[in-house]
């Protein structure tokens, strides 16, 4: 039977605006099991932004209309804008067909020749984009996409890609259903021979400036600057993000093509309302009175939790446990590769790592800290992942700081008058640590108590509190002596995998020089040891390997050899944090995963969210 | 000339007073101004040696008393017997599963007297030697003594609150100093000359005056070396702060040289051969001097504000280093409002040194004013 | 007088290019430049950008070009179109971006001014003639709170009473309901209605402090021989004070005109971010947060002219106050 | 203590047992003790003694405006007005509506030291127009009409320029008669005079005089008339107080005073009188001055202009080493601005000031700089006209005196002070006051102040603007001998600015008259002082009062007016 269509659409096709439901829906639109009951239309859902660059705030809550997307246990991939699809065996073609009759919405229809002109024209654009986006390139050359028929793509790769599908159910596979055809092709020059005039009545420099500030990218704020670019979204841009903003209000696509068990067209609520914060209390503020209806981000640091709790009858609201797809709380981050060779040496030396490592007292961390709610741990998935490896997350974790005196004196770390040790050339052994007391605050403190740890080994450090530019920079420069970072990979382990080996040119702070040898296929950088070439060979096999069995297979090796290595220190397992709910807002599950890859609440389907009055 | 007719002060001691005696004498006699330099007085001792003040190490976390509140001192005891001495009750902690919140009760069955002159941690006076001497000391090392509570981390807010009035009351006065010299100096040369140094001089401030400080505190957070320990950067940040905050006085002492150049005690000065510099220092700056000690005891809180702001931005003094700045930055939020007010007890400090400072300041102006009798 | 005025015109000019090329420099002065922070940003959520790229995206903003010539075309693009150049962060032209908050900041920061001075001149005056009374020692003890209290800490305060006990909305400086409606009688209605917690908590340091300042100069002011003439004509110790003493008194305040709007714009930049409110400073900070250079740069210059325009008109009402001045 | 009866009806004020006192940080001060007088409606009643003997705080006590920490201890101070009302004015809040509607409209009162007493930052105009406005119901344009009026009978020249002009671009004199302009402003009954004519030539004087005494026959007005002139107490007083240390020494009616005065002080300043109508003893004992030497000081053809005005006007004076120059002239003629240009204080607008230095070497004080200039400058010291302003007000006595001492290397420590003692000794004052403020002596006591500060260095040559206008008579033989006794000593020349013709014929050997800017006449003090050539200068000597209450007859004063000014009015000022 029909379903429904919210009040307000079904007066804009009463007037006459709007042509009927029935038309505006696919054949067979996609069916979304409500999480608790059918909803009823209606409501602005209200959730905080943070200041000015907080465009992923967004991005979660209604961006996630890609062509597969995770269930809901970040476990498995499923079908969203393509109904089915078909991976060749060697995990170089993959085939989508589309649900047949989507509109975007602005009711133009969506067909292959969107997806073929976003990867094509746009993606594969070098003055839009100098390189192809990591998820589309494989041993460095693009993918080509074909249209088969006007509901049928191939997407076909250099070489394997076995995670196309998971990466494509994350934020950054989005490119494919990011630019409508017949509204982005008047961007770009090859479609619009005016362009130059377009470009100079916008008053801005070049076409791409244009293109990126009409049609946005996954992770810019323009994305949602925009009132008339059609999407497949929920909900669409009515209050622009701009620079000067201070909310951003979304409302109802009307032809969005999900329905309800009941044929009812989603989304439920009407309107969404970011408001815009510069500052987290006053975003704690508004969640404590009431005015959020959900909000995770930026408030589900473990220290408000007291707080939250407090006021949960006045601000009549429930809480969200998020479950941390993260491994590590605080991973510390020696550099083994640091410019100064004394300093090198030192850090190269693994059992002075083992050293400090069970020279800090843990659990005393995680009282503190952590208020006792996270366990001792190194790195590699988290316990309740399949390909958890027991010797990689707990050796070294035990504190026993005789043994760790005992460990520095053998390695030759004698200790000096003042009862801090020495390094080999007879210099005291001093470092710093770079932390971000602005985004990680946490951190700061851990360190403090692990700085005490160590001074009782006789080891001297600094906690040295940084500016975020300036942790990048020292970072690019291979200028610093240790970092941290909340390590990641607990759930998503192919993901982000910087912790295991030198992957990540940012985040791999034990050795950026290694991972620019590993991206740039050894041209820059510094060649590694064997036995991380070892490690990228294997993570490249992984990558191209389909077979999930036999992809962790390789992948646990990888995890032996970095367990061996001991590259990384780690303190606690990754603490979750968590949220709120209004009370009055059903269908949200009220434990989900808290994870960039599945990025929280959109896997959940804020669709299909919806007031009780 | 009549005669004195009643005589309280031997006419020869009263003869030789110099000026600063006088100003001391008048300083006297203003009882809040006297209450208010012992005040300071004492801030600054306690600031020497914090150590010595401090009952717990400030920088000690522990696990049993994160938010702790803080403890009643006991004089009298009635629940074990009876008797005096000051003493404390070691509090219980237990935690609510759900929330997390922590729940302490005092336990009245254990009782911790309090030793003066007791040992606790070791510090160094000075950088010259160590000792665990503190004015209050608590036997107990399990259950500490918390006077103003804990913060987050278990730490001793009172002990921090000590060890923080080192670099607050101290930095500060740094910058103000140098602000004081090269606003007074320039300003007095603009106003006194007039004219073309004057204008020159004025384009010069102008453009300090001009320049958007935002920007210059974060170029300023970057160009300096991280090696330096936090206190130097921060000394460092606050002189270059003060090399624009210069401009502000020497505008405001300009604008007032302009119209004293004039008077004619001024040129009677001139005349009597004092060079310029005394003349704009020893001559024209003391009708001025209200103005500049209000100044000065309004610099300096608004240093020590100033800390916070910044360290509110990521710049400034970050912890581990502790000021009060540093201190009530980590208490600006909502959950210390909501649970744990009393984090804001450096805040209690600040007002008092504020008050201290100012109304010395009020007592130096009296003083220093040849109308108050 | 027109002369001098012209005259610090013309000077204004070469100011502003020095004190804007200054800023340019300082903008770019913390490590690495806007790519890098948009790099920072990414890598936060786990993409990946090669050293290729960054090149590339450096290039297509311009930031390969040494500083200078960054500067010049800059400024060549204000100068012959008016055109203050694109904010890398939002792909926007700067001018979209920043007049509307500065307008907010504008009417923010001469509120705050006039609230300030209103309060705090009659008191500290109030405070000179009645030393150590007991109402000047109200005042006292008021400014000494205002003083040691850091604003942001009142905001939150404030914020979280009235949020929590009277269940008020108090951020930002309007109602949802008009806060993108176009400028109207009601929204003006409205923003006054929001404007006045921002400028309680802006204007209690600033008062407490001229309070102090205005006490102490009035206090150096009161006992010249010209008030007691006036005093003598019989005149009524309110006008006497008004018209005598207070005008020289004012000879300091009128100095701090040049800087005040700066100031209330950077000072205010921690209170604007907790109350959040949409004026200038967030913005600024959040531009050279990310070395938006040209947003950031933009305004900085817009800061600058008007210190200028504020060091004229102090300068200015200066020699109208005092005839000392004027008549050299 | 003399006890006073009522002289006849009922007073117009009454002051009884007033004592008025200072708490000091060495004790109390008692400026005025047990004081009592009383005054008729339409009668002057002067009061004269010793500098720093209580007369302003007197007069301020009755508008209860004595300086803090001043307090009236005792006494009543009894005010009956026009309608029969009497109040007592000690019983009044110095700042409430009652005190305040008396001020100014029944008593008002010029202040001793107009040069500093006027606001710095309003035009004259705007003060006097204030005072009117005040208390009658004018409006704004008749009050300004009015204040012309005012102006223009207090001789000021151009009142509607001068109306609009601040009071640092008035001369003394014009300064001190816009005083008096707008305490006359709303015709006061009681108009409190303390010495309003010390900066006023005798014809100006005069005119003032004649101008109050009109005033007094028309409304009735009672005048408090505070001075050191005896020729003026003897023109104008009914009755007269000698005040001395605080106490009155003698009251009664002026001829009593003058010609049977009972107390020894009272006979000792008539003395004095009689001593300052001669040349002073020590001239006479001195050898001839040498006239062939070179001059010490040369000024040619100097010009100083304001704007329009031409303040001096092609001067050209010499001063010979040893000698005392007299410089007489109208009020706002030209003769402040003259020393301070020799000061270079004002950079003249043209011509010469030839320094001869020590040496024989011969400087341009007009255009000299830096070094040579400041060296200059210790030779050449200055006596201001202007006794508060030229003492910083945030100094002690001690530092203010000390300090050319100091700056110059001259003395330090303990000899400095010594130094300092010994010099206020000289001038007549207290050195236990030294480590007071300016702002509480006594306008004399300042006046001595800036002697004492000007003769540390051992100067050369000393401009003394007025130096001994508000000093009482014994005091000023006193240090007008002393400064003799220094020429003697040091070999010193004076340029010696004074109104008071007494004084220039006691000490200059010449005297320079000046007139709108120019010297219109120069030559001996006796010569000039006897036998005029000028008409001008026989104007100002027939203006002369005499010290003799039975030679009230005016008819032999005339005034001078210049016969190029009635053909073009416009010319200066
Ligand atoms: N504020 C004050 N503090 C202390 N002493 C003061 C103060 N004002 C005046 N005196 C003293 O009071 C005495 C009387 O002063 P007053 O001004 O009445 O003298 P005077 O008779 O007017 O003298 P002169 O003729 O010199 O003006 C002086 O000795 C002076 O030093
Ligand atoms: N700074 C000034 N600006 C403008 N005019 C001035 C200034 N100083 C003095 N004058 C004018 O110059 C003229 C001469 O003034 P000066 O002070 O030399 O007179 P004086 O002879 O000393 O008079 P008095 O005897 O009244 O003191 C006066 O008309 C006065 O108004
Ligand atoms: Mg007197
Ligand atoms: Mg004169």
């Amino acid at each position: 039977a029909p379903g429904g269509e919210a009040p307000a659409l079904a007066q804009l096709v009463k007037d006459g605006k709007l042509p009927p439901l029935a038309e505006r829906l696919p054949k067979k639109p996609m069916v979304v099991t409500p999480f608790e009951n059918v909803g009823t239309y209606g409501g602005s859902l209200r959730r905080g932004l943070r200041g000015s660059s907080d465009h992923n705030g967004i991005l979660r809550m209604v961006g996630n209309q890609s062509l597969v997307r995770w269930n809901l246990e970040f476990t498995a991939v499923q079908p969203n804008l393509a109904e089915r699809w078909e991976v060749s065996d060697d995990a170089t073609q993959f085939t989508f067909h589309l649900i047949e009759g989507v509109r975007w919405s602005d009711g133009h229809p969506f067909t292959a020749d969107d997806i073929v002109f976003a990867i094509e024209d746009c993606v594969k654009n070098t003055e839009l984009y100098s390189a192809t986006p990591a998820q589309l390139a494989v041993a460095g050359k693009p993918v080509t996409v074909e249209k088969i028929d006007d509901y049928t793509v191939k997407f076909t790769f250099a070489a394997a890609n076995a995670l196309y599908l998971e990466n494509l159910a994350t934020p950054l596979g989005q490119h494919p259903t990011l630019f409508p055809k017949h509204y982005c092709s008047q961007f770009l020059p090859k479609y619009n021979p005016n362009i130059e005039a377009d470009v100079k009545k916008a008053g801005v420099t070049s076409w791409t400036e244009l293109f990126r500030s009409r049609c946005g990218d996954i992770e810019i704020p323009s994305r949602w600057g925009n009132v008339d670019k059609p999407t497949l979204d929920p909900w669409v841009v009515k209050e622009p993000y701009a620079g000067g903003a201070t909310r951003v209000v979304m409302t109802r696509n009307p032809y969005f093509w999900q329905v309800d068990t009941a044929g009812n067209q989603l989304p439920y609520i009407d309107e969404i309302n970011f408001g815009i914060s510069q500052d987290v209390e006053s975003l704690m503020l508004n969640v404590i009175s009431g005015k959020i209806d959900i909000q995770e981000r930026h408030i589900s640091v473990l220290a408000n939790k007291p707080t939250l709790s407090k006021n949960m009858e006045k601000g009549d609201y429930r809480l969200l446990t998020l479950v941390p797809s993260a491994s590590q709380q605080c991973q510390i981050y020696f550099n083994i590769t640091h410019k100064d060779p004394a300093m090198r040496k030192m850090f190269a030396d693994k059992s002075f790592r083992q050293a400090l490592s069970i020279g800090i007292n843990r659990q005393e961390l995680i009282d503190i800290v952590y208020f006792g709610q996270s366990e001792p741990y190194q790195a590699g998935p988290r316990p309740t992942h399949p390909w958890y490896n027991e010797k990689y997350a707990r050796q070294f974790t035990e504190f026993d700081a005789d043994k760790a005196g005992a460990m520095l004196d053998e390695a030759g770390y004698k200790k000096g008058g003042d009862g801090f040790r020495l390094r080999h050339d007879g210099q005291k052994v001093f470092f710093s640590i770079d932390v971000i007391p602005t985004l990680y605050p946490d951190l700061v403190d851990a360190l403090e108590l692990v700085k005490a740890h160590w001074a009782q080994i006789g080891i001297d450090m600094k906690v040295n509190t940084i500016e975020r530019a300036l942790y990048y920079t020292r970072g690019d420069d291979n200028a610093h002596d240790a970092a941290v970072w909340p390590g990641p990979g607990g759930l998503d382990p192919m993901l982000d995998p910087r912790d295991f080996f030198a992957f990540h040119p940012q985040g791999s702070r034990y050795a950026i020089p290694w991972t620019l040898w590993y991206t740039s296929n050894g041209a820059r950088g510094e060649e590694p040891p064997e036995s991380q070439k070892k490690r990228m060979k294997l993570f490249d096999e992984a990558r191209s390997t389909a077979d999930l069995d036999k992809r962790g297979a390789i992948m646990k090796q990888i995890f032996d050899i970095a367990a061996e290595e001991f590259e990384t220190v780690g303190l606690c397992l990754a603490v979750g944090g968590f949220g709120i709910i209004r009370n009055n807002l059903r269908n949200v599950p009220e434990k989900e995963p808290d994870s960039w890859s599945w990025p929280n609440p959109g896997p959940a389907m804020p669709q299909q969210f919806t007031f009780t009055s | 000339m009549a005669d004195i007719t009643v005589t309280n002060i031997p006419p020869d001691r009263a003869a030789v007073a110099s000026q600063w005696q006088l100003i001391w004498w008048a300083f006297r006699r203003h009882r809040l101004a006297m209450v208010a330099l012992v005040v300071t007085v004492m801030m600054y001792i306690v600031a020497l040696v914090p150590g010595f003040f401090a009952i717990n190490d400030p920088n000690l976390q522990n696990a049993r008393a994160t938010f702790h509140p803080p403890q009643k001192l006991h004089l009298i005891d009635t629940e074990n017997g009876f008797s005096f001495g000051p003493h404390y009750y070691p509090m219980k902690l237990t935690r609510d599963p759900e929330t997390l919140a922590a729940i302490f009760k005092e336990d009245t069955t254990k009782r911790v007297d309090v030793q003066f002159f007791g040992r606790g941690y070791e510090y160094s006076v000075f950088g010259l030697f160590k000792t665990n001497i503190h004015l209050i000391a608590s036997p107990d090392k399990t259950t500490p003594l918390l006077l103003f509570g804990a913060d987050r981390l278990g730490r001793d807010v009172f002990s921090r609150t000590v060890q923080g009035s080192q670099i607050s009351l101290s930095i500060g006065l740094v910058g103000v100093f140098f602000s004081l010299m090269l606003g007074i100096v320039l300003g007095g040369i603009s106003g006194y000359y007039g004219g073309r140094i004057d204008f020159f001089l004025q384009r010069v401030i102008d453009f300090v005056l001009s320049l958007p400080t935002i920007p210059i505190w974060l170029a300023m957070a970057a160009a300096l070396p991280q090696d330096w320990p936090a206190t130097l950067q921060y000394m460092m940040i606050t002189i270059i702060l003060s090399l624009t905050g210069w401009a502000q006085l020497a505008r405001v002492v300009r604008g007032r040289f302009l119209s004293l150049r004039t008077e004619e005690f001024v040129a009677a000065a001139r005349l009597d051969g004092v060079r310029e510099r005394r003349i704009i220092f020893r001559h024209m700056l003391p009708s001025f001097a209200s103005h500049i000690i209000a100044s000065i005891t309004l610099a300096v809180p608004a240093m020590i504000l100033a800390e916070t702001s910044l360290s509110f931005l990521g710049l400034g003094l970050q912890p581990p280093t502790i000021s009060w700045g540093v201190l009530l930055r980590e208490a600006q939020n909502i959950r210390s409002i909501a649970t744990a007010p009393w984090l804001f007890m450096p805040g209690c400090a600040v007002v008092v040194a504020v008050m201290a400072l100012n109304l010395l300041g009020d007592g130096l102006r009296d003083a220093a004013d040849p109308y108050n009798k | 007088m027109l002369v001098f005025i012209a005259k610090r015109f013309l000077w204004m000019i070469p100011s502003l290019f020095a004190v804007s090329f200054l800023a340019f420099v300082l903008i770019q002065l913390p490590p690495g430049d806007y790519v890098t922070t948009y790099i920072a940003t990414l890598a936060a959520s786990n993409e990946i950008v090669d050293q290729n790229t960054a090149a590339q995206l450096r290039e297509r903003f311009g930031l390969g070009d040494p500083m200078l010539i960054q500067y010049f075309k800059w400024m060549w693009g204000i100068l012959s179109r008016g055109d203050f150049g694109i904010s890398f962060e939002w792909q926007q032209p700067v001018s979209d971006l920043i007049w509307e908050r500065m307008a907010l900041t504008l009417v923010l920061a001469l509120s705050t001014l006039i609230a300030t001075w209103a309060i705090a001149l009659p008191i500290g005056v109030y405070s000179a003639v009645r030393k150590y009374s007991i109402g000047d020692y109200f005042f006292t003890a008021f400014t000494f709170f205002g003083l040691a209290v850091p604003s942001f800490l009142l905001a939150l305060v404030l914020m979280y009473v009235a949020a929590v006990e009277f269940g008020q909305d108090v951020g930002g400086l309007f109602s949802p309901e008009y806060e993108n409606a176009p400028w109207s009688f009601a929204k003006m209605v409205d923003l006054f209605s929001h404007l006045w917690l921002p400028v309680i908590i802006l204007a209690v340091s600033s008062t407490a402090s001229l309070i102090r300042v205005m006490r102490a100069n009035m206090l150096d002011e009161l006992p010249k021989p010209y008030v007691t003439t006036a005093r003598a004509k019989g005149l009524s110790e309110f006008r006497l004070l008004m018209k005598y003493p207070l005008m020289i008194a004012l000879n300091p305040f009128i100095s701090t005109i040049a800087w005040l709007l700066p100031n209330l714009i950077s000072g205010s930049v921690v209170v604007a971010i907790v109350l959040n409110l949409p004026t200038a400073a967030p913005l600024l900070l959040q531009a050279l947060m990310a070395q938006d250079m040209y947003l950031a740069g933009a305004f900085v210059l817009l800061i600058c002219a008007l210190t200028l325009i504020g060091s004229l008109i102090s300068d200015i009402l200066l020699a109208l106050v005092d005839p000392r001045i004027r008549l050299e | 203590m003399t006890d006073i009866v009522s002289l006849a009806g009922k007073p117009l004020l009454q002051v009884k047992n007033l004592t008025v006192e200072f708490p000091l940080r060495t004790g109390v001060f008692c400026a005025v003790n047990d004081l009592s007088f009383s005054i008729e409606p339409g009668k002057t009643l002067c009061v004269v003694g010793e500098s720093g003997s209580g007369k302003s705080v007197t007069a301020r006590s009755i508008l209860q405006i004595v300086d803090v920490p001043g307090r009236i201890a005792a006494g009543s101070i009894v005010l009956n007005d026009r309608h029969g009302g009497s109040t007592d004015l000690t019983s009044l809040n110095p700042r409430g509506r009652q005190i305040r509607a008396i001020r100014g409209r029944d008593i008002a009162m010029i202040f001793q030291e107009p040069m500093s007493s006027l606001s710095p930052i309003h035009t004259v105009g705007n003060q006097i127009v204030e005072a009117l406005r005040l208390h009658t119901r004018m409006s704004k344009a008749e009050a300004r009409a009015e204040a012309i009026s005012l102006l223009k009978q207090v001789e000021i020249p151009f009142p509607e320029k001068a109306l609009d002009r601040y009071a640092f671009q008035y001369s003394g004199g014009m300064r001190q008669r816009a005083m008096i302009a707008m305490a006359l402003a709303c015709k006061p009954q009681l108009l409190i005079a303390d010495e309003p004519t010390t900066a006023l030539d005798v014809t100006t004087q005069a005119e003032i005089l004649d101008l109050i005494a009109r005033l007094q026959k028309a409304n009735g007005m009672a005048v408090l008339f505070i001075t050191h002139d005896m020729g003026v107490v003897a023109q104008i007083a009914d009755d007269v107080l000698v005040m001395h240390n605080g106490v009155a020494k003698e009251y009664g009616p002026v001829e009593q005073i003058f010609h049977a005065p009972k107390d020894d002080y009272t006979r000792m300043l008539i003395g004095s009188v009689l001593k300052l109508e001669q040349k002073a003893e020590i001239r006479l004992a001195r050898a001839p001055l040498d006239r062939t030497a070179a001059p010490i000081l040369e000024l040619r053809n100097l010009s100083m202009n304001f704007g329009e005005l031409k303040a001096l006007d092609d001067v050209s004076i010499s001063l010979l080493p040893g000698e005392t120059l007299g410089i007489v002239g109208e009020s706002g003629s030209g003769k402040t601005t003259m020393g301070r240009s020799i000061m270079r204080l004002l950079d003249p607008t043209a011509g010469e000031i030839l320094y001869r230095r020590a040496g024989g070497e011969v400087i341009d004080l007009a255009t000299a700089k830096g070094q040579t200039l400041a060296a200059a400058r210790r030779e050449l010291r200055m006596v201001f006209q202007d006794p508060f302003g030229s003492l910083n007000p945030r100094m002690t006595v001690s530092q203010i005196i000390g300090e050319p001492l100091l700056v110059n290397g001259v003395a330090k420590g303990r000899a400095l002070d010594e130094r300092v003692c010994h010099l206020m000794e000289q001038v007549g004052l207290d050195p236990r006051a030294r480590e007071r403020y300016p702002h509480a002596f006594s306008g004399g006591q300042r006046q001595r102040i800036g002697i004492a500060r000007a003769i540390t260095l051992n100067p050369r040559v000393i401009v003394a603007d007025e130096a001994t206008s508000a000093l009482d008579v014994s005091v000023r033989s006193q240090v007008l001998d002393l400064l003799m006794r220094l020429q003697d000593e040091l070999g010193l020349a004076y340029i010696f600015i004074s109104h008071d013709i007494g004084v220039i014929r006691y000490m200059c050997d010449r005297v320079g008259v000046m007139y709108k800017g120019q010297l219109v006449e120069i030559g001996d003090a006796e010569k000039v002082c006897r036998t005029p050539e000028h008409a001008y200068t026989q104007a100002l000597i027939s203006a002369i009062p005499r010290p003799d209450p039975r030679d009230r007859d005016h008819s032999g004063r005339f005034r001078y007016v210049a016969p190029d000014s009635l053909k073009n009015g416009s010319s200066q000022r």
